[in-house]
């Protein structure tokens, strides 16, 4: 397998660069890692993620989608969207390069959504294989293996070296506009690793988790269940699960006055807000509790029944790590799950 | 403090305005006559006190370089009181915005009395002057705002 | 400690004095505690923890519990009671139907700050007279306790209780605090440094209302932030000044409210020091209109509800501090 | 860049007219002329004015018409006050048609069919009316059972009595809530006046209005002996982007935006009851 030494990798990064932008996570002064613009001196962080999730790229948390310019009684309207230009993203964890297919299900069904795809069709992910997964993990209770993470090209560390895998017509491309730098290289060391990782994640505390008692046919008696109340009572009803989620996709459409025209743009938006859904006569979702459930069955089971069964969260802890109050999906399944 | 960009910038000055007080000062300063630039909008509110911290940020936002209140002399508000508030309000709003970066003379507050002509359009000049010195608002701009 | 308390739990709901619990319960970690309220001896016995990181301030919660009927058991930290008291004086809480226990703390500890060390894998952590000793997957580390305790536990305004109906322990005085060293610290910048200070920081906020929502002073029923009609309702920060906005008006509606509990900062996902900016409030108004402790009492007038004729002038910002 | 449904189309208001105290109906076409998009009975579209909001609305009108599409709405909020204020000429954005139909093409075709509608309900079967009559040949007999709160509050009611109740084949029943000068019809609340009607339980049945009438009249169809199959109705709940993305106009693992806003009583037992 094609592989550079560790200590190189900036000489790829700085050859990236020439031709795209790349994003790298760097760690940030308070210590955590979030996705930086590759300049010369950002360097490459060993943090097992990102603080905020890789969705950032493909579904920011704010962008304009149309203008309008009024005068009396006429509209103009105004197609700002440009193509995106091309872009690398490396070090995408497992958990996240699984998040941008959940995303891929709602936003390239048709109706397209131009802006997401634009996006999606001018990035090349280079994924990188978790070595030192942490409690908070638990991305294998939905099918995911952290050392096979996947993307356009999936990258995995030994130690000493980094390892490239092209997996997608893209991904050839870019090992091809590196090959210079890489090297082939013996796998053991790297099987080896690999190896270790898996006995670690067999081991970590929600290992176990399981998703038998969820999905599409456990509707009707999951969003009866009487534990909604007891897991909704102390949510604080604030967005942050929604936006460190890497596969929450919901949105809100808004509009600006500059004071010299209209600017419609979109945000996200938490199923866990009060107006969520508030109408002019009335909210069907009226309690914390309405919409706490909202935000898990869908995960857990409207999604599934939208999209093959497949389930609508990736297992990567940010929730966990961020919830001011400590409650998540795990605790929720938990609660919920029929043994 | 931030070098001039424009030569010929002319500050966007917002007024907030007491009704009983300071916009019969701005009246009265129109009817003697008294020039003060034409950049400075006036709002009328019905106190001093009405104005809420929102307001001014919001002037920032939509375009304004400057932000200036003029109520009642404290003593002297028709409320009785409103202008007392509104001075503790705006010192620790305005201190702040201090804090928080923003140039100091971009905001001020002034007592201007239904009698004082002349005392607003002087005020105006030289508030108008000052900012003129900062040049255009930046730092507490929103960039969807500004005029292409 | 935990043990004391479950047992004085258990015996006021044994005899009748009240018919719930508020407290924190066990989560699937070393450090994840969720507040939640506790209805019998057995969920107590099961569920109910107490320990170095149970930092959430129950206080809130109580706007809502104590309008139920009953009386409602609360053990609350010395900082705690004085969002308790700040709500009290807000009629926020029905005082008769809440029976408030004191519990001791010697600051808690900052998982955030154990994180940033690089430590990952928790599986326990124990600590033992100031030694944490934190097993993980990968291997065991020690390190003082001091050195992860959260922020604003470092800087401690107070270990008296304001409000309460009995005490575990002893109470004990409110504390000269380091607490506005940092504030003093970037008064003392130049303008431009501020601003770029604050500019990185709230660059950072993803608008998740995290700190308004865990806030005891932020008690609205609707808040300005949500309202449509206001004309500054967001979902996100769309534009760099409605970072700044945000935050502005948010500081300033809780300013003179506030009691520096430091929820805020500790909620925060993208680690702002929000309580900066109360703080500063705080200072001002210490310096301006006399020395203030919010939530200190349930009857004295909030300095932004009040003025004397002698008050300074707004222009006072132009004499102090670095231009 | 290829169109993108968030991208509005603009329209022209050629006409307002004023139905009752509180609802106009809209007419709208592309400003060179025409209609802006073809639609099927029961589709929904979003009108937007820039700047003041943008909402989702049954499209009123049948797509047998050529030349135009109406909308007829309710003042009850930001946006819809100020389309009440608006005068002809002014342009809004539109873009559609979202969701399903009523299966007009489908399980309706040949079928007896009854309307029920209270109130502004009458705006999204009102579609459908004037589909059916249109192509007439495809339908067996129409019965309309109309309710509003007064004679003032009948959306439409110089198109009913003036061409609905001289169709051949079309039996228009109205109600009004309370008795009133000037008017001799029944006077009751729809569900009420449903069951006295006794309809045939061969009809398939065709619902909309407030949540209280639905759930009573339904209730009442059932009595008499009909069939949850037999009866659609058209649901709403707050939208954003009208094609399933933005995610909150959900019952359960639908989407009223893209799986309705059109569902059957069968199929909306199955959902969850959060509407």
């Amino acid at each position: 397998m094609l592989k550079i030494a560790i200590e190189k990798i900036d000489e790829l990064f700085a050859l990236v660069a020439q031709n795209q932008a790349l994003y790298i996570p760097s760690d940030n002064k308070d210590g955590a890692a979030e996705y930086t613009r590759w300049s010369e001196g950002v360097k490459y962080s060993n943090a097992l993620n990102t603080l905020r999730s890789a969705k950032d790229f493909f579904f920011p948390q704010t962008e304009d989608l149309v203008d309008f310019k009024m005068s009396g009684k006429n509209i103009e309207i105004i197609d700002i969207r440009k193509e995106t230009e091309d872009f690398v993203i490396f070090g995408v964890r497992a958990c996240d390069a699984k998040s941008f297919f959940i995303l891929d299900n709602v936003y390239l069904s048709e109706p397209v959504d131009s802006y997401y795809k634009n996006r999606r069709e001018h990035a090349t992910v280079i994924t990188m294989a978790c070595s030192k997964p942490s409690e908070t993990c638990f991305c294998s209770a939905f099918g995911i293996d952290a050392t096979q993470p996947g993307g356009d090209v999936e990258c995995a560390s030994d130690g000493t070296s980094f390892f490239f895998e092209a997996k997608t017509e893209k991904g050839k491309a870019f090992i091809d506009s590196v090959s210079s730098l890489l090297s082939d290289g013996d796998t053991a060391e790297l099987d080896n690793a690999k190896a270790k990782t898996k006995e670690i994640l067999a081991k970590l505390p929600l290992a176990e988790l399981s998703t038998e008692s969820f999905g599409a046919d456990k509707l009707t008696e999951l969003f009866n269940s009487d534990k909604w109340a007891g897991l909704s009572e102390s949510c604080l009803a604030c967005g942050t699960c929604t936006f460190v989620c890497p596969t929450c996709q919901c949105y809100d459409i808004k509009d600006f006055d500059t004071g010299h025209g209209i600017k419609r743009y979109r945000c996200w938006d938490s199923c866990m807000y009060s107006d969520f859904t508030k109408m002019a006569h009335g909210n069907p979702r009226l309690t914390q509790l309405e919409r706490f459930r909202q935000r898990f069955m869908h995960k857990l089971v409207y999604y599934p029944a939208n999209y093959d069964g497949v389930f609508g969260c990736v297992g990567c802890g940010r929730c966990l790590a961020k919830c001011p109050i400590s409650m998540n999906i795990v605790k929720v399944m938990k609660a919920l799950e029929v043994k | 403090m931030q070098v001039n960009e424009n030569k010929d910038f002319e500050p966007v000055i917002v007024a907030f305005c007491c009704n009983w007080c300071s916009y019969a000062g701005a009246d009265l300063s129109g009817t003697n006559r008294l020039n003060y630039p034409a950049n400075v909008k006036i709002i009328r509110v019905p106190c001093s006190c009405r104005v809420n911290p929102m307001f001014i940020l919001r002037a920032f936002q939509k375009g304004a370089d400057g932000v200036i209140l003029c109520g009642c002399h404290p003593g002297d508000c028709h409320y009785t009181s409103g202008n007392y508030y509104a001075r503790r309000r705006m010192t620790l709003l305005f201190s702040m915005l201090d804090f928080l970066g923003i140039e100091r003379d971009r905001t001020r507050v002034e007592w201007v009395s239904a009698a004082e002509g002349a005392k607003f359009a002087a005020t105006m000049n030289e508030f108008v002057e000052s900012v003129k010195k900062l040049g255009p608002n930046r730092r507490l701009e929103d960039l969807r705002c500004r005029k292409q | 400690m935990q043990k004391a308390i479950i047992e004085r739990a258990k015996q006021l709901l044994a005899d009748g004095t009240v018919t719930r619990v508020i407290g924190w319960k066990k989560g699937d970690f070393a450090y994840d505690s969720t507040p939640a309220v506790f209805n019998s001896a057995e969920e107590l016995d099961k569920d109910f923890i107490f320990d170095d990181f149970t930092a959430s301030n129950v206080s809130k919660y109580l706007i809502k519990e104590s309008q139920k009927e009953g009386k409602v058991l609360v053990f609350l930290k010395p900082c705690d009671t004085y969002s308790f008291n700040q709500l009290v004086k807000e009629h926020r809480i029905n005082r008769e139907n809440v029976y408030i226990v004191g519990i001791e703390c010697y600051g808690k500890l900052d998982i955030e700050k154990i994180r940033a060390k690089g430590i990952s894998g928790i599986q326990s952590v124990t600590n033992n007279d100031g030694t944490l000793t934190i097993e993980t997957l990968y291997g065991t580390e020690t390190m003082p306790a001091y050195e992860v305790m959260a922020e604003r536990c470092l800087s401690c305004k107070s270990k008296k209780y304001v409000a309460y109906d009995e005490l575990i322990g002893d109470d004990g005085e409110v504390m000269d605090s380091n607490r506005f060293d940092m504030v003093a610290q970037l008064e003392a910048m130049s303008s431009e440094e501020r601003y770029n200070f604050w500019r990185e920081q709230l660059s950072k906020c993803i608008r998740c209302n995290a700190c308004r929502n865990v806030c005891p002073a932020c008690s609205c029923e609707r808040c300005v932030f949500d309202n449509d009609n206001s004309g500054i309702a967001n979902k996100a920060p769309a534009d760099s000044f409605e970072e700044n906005m945000f935050h502005i008006i948010r500081a300033f509606h809780v300013a003179g409210r506030c009691t520096d509990c430091g929820e805020c900062s500790r909620v925060c996902p993208q680690s702002i020091p929000l309580h900066l900016l109360n703080r500063k409030f705080i200072k001002d108004i210490n310096e301006l209109y006399g020395e203030y402790q919010a939530g200190a009492d349930t009857d004295s007038r909030a300095p932004l509800t009040n003025y004397t004729q002698g008050d300074c002038e707004p222009s006072v910002v132009h004499e102090r501090g670095v231009e | 860049m290829n169109n993108d449904t968030l991208i509005p189309h603009l329209g022209v208001v050629t006409d307002i007219r004023i139905d009752t105290p509180d609802v106009k109906t809209f007419r709208v076409v592309s400003p060179e002329g025409g209609k802006v998009f073809e639609h099927m009975p029961g589709q929904c579209a979003m009108l937007s004015i820039p700047g003041v909001g943008e909402a989702m609305f049954s499209i009123t009108s049948s797509p047998t018409n050529k030349e135009f599409m109406e909308f007829s709405i309710k003042k009850c909020g930001c946006l819809t006050s100020w389309l009440h204020m608006m005068e002809v000429g002014q342009q809004v954005t539109i873009r559609g048609p979202y969701g399903n139909a009523f299966p007009v093409e489908t399980e309706l075709k040949g079928k007896d069919l009854l309307f029920i509608a209270g109130g502004i309900g009458l705006a999204p079967l009102r579609s459908v009316i004037n589909y059916v009559r249109d192509n007439r040949a495809n339908y067996g007999s129409v019965q309309i059972v109309y309710g509003s709160r007064s004679k003032d509050d009948l959306v439409d009611y110089q198109e009913i009595i003036n061409e609905w109740m001289n169709d051949d084949g079309i039996e228009v029943n109205l109600t009004i809530d309370n008795p009133q000068e000037g008017w001799d019809g029944h006077v009751g609340f729809v569900p009420n006046y449903v069951k006295e009607l006794e309809p045939s339980t061969s009809k398939t049945v065709l619902i909309c209005g407030p949540p209280i009438m639905i759930k009573f009249t339904l209730a009442g169809l059932k009595e008499i002996g009909f069939q949850e199959t037999q009866v659609y109705t058209t649901m709403e709940l707050r939208m954003k982007c009208g094609v399933g993305k933005c995610g909150r106009c959900n019952i359960g693992d639908k989407y009223v935006c893209k799986h309705g806003p059109v569902f059957r009583f069968d199929q909306l037992n199955e959902l969850p009851n959060e509407y």
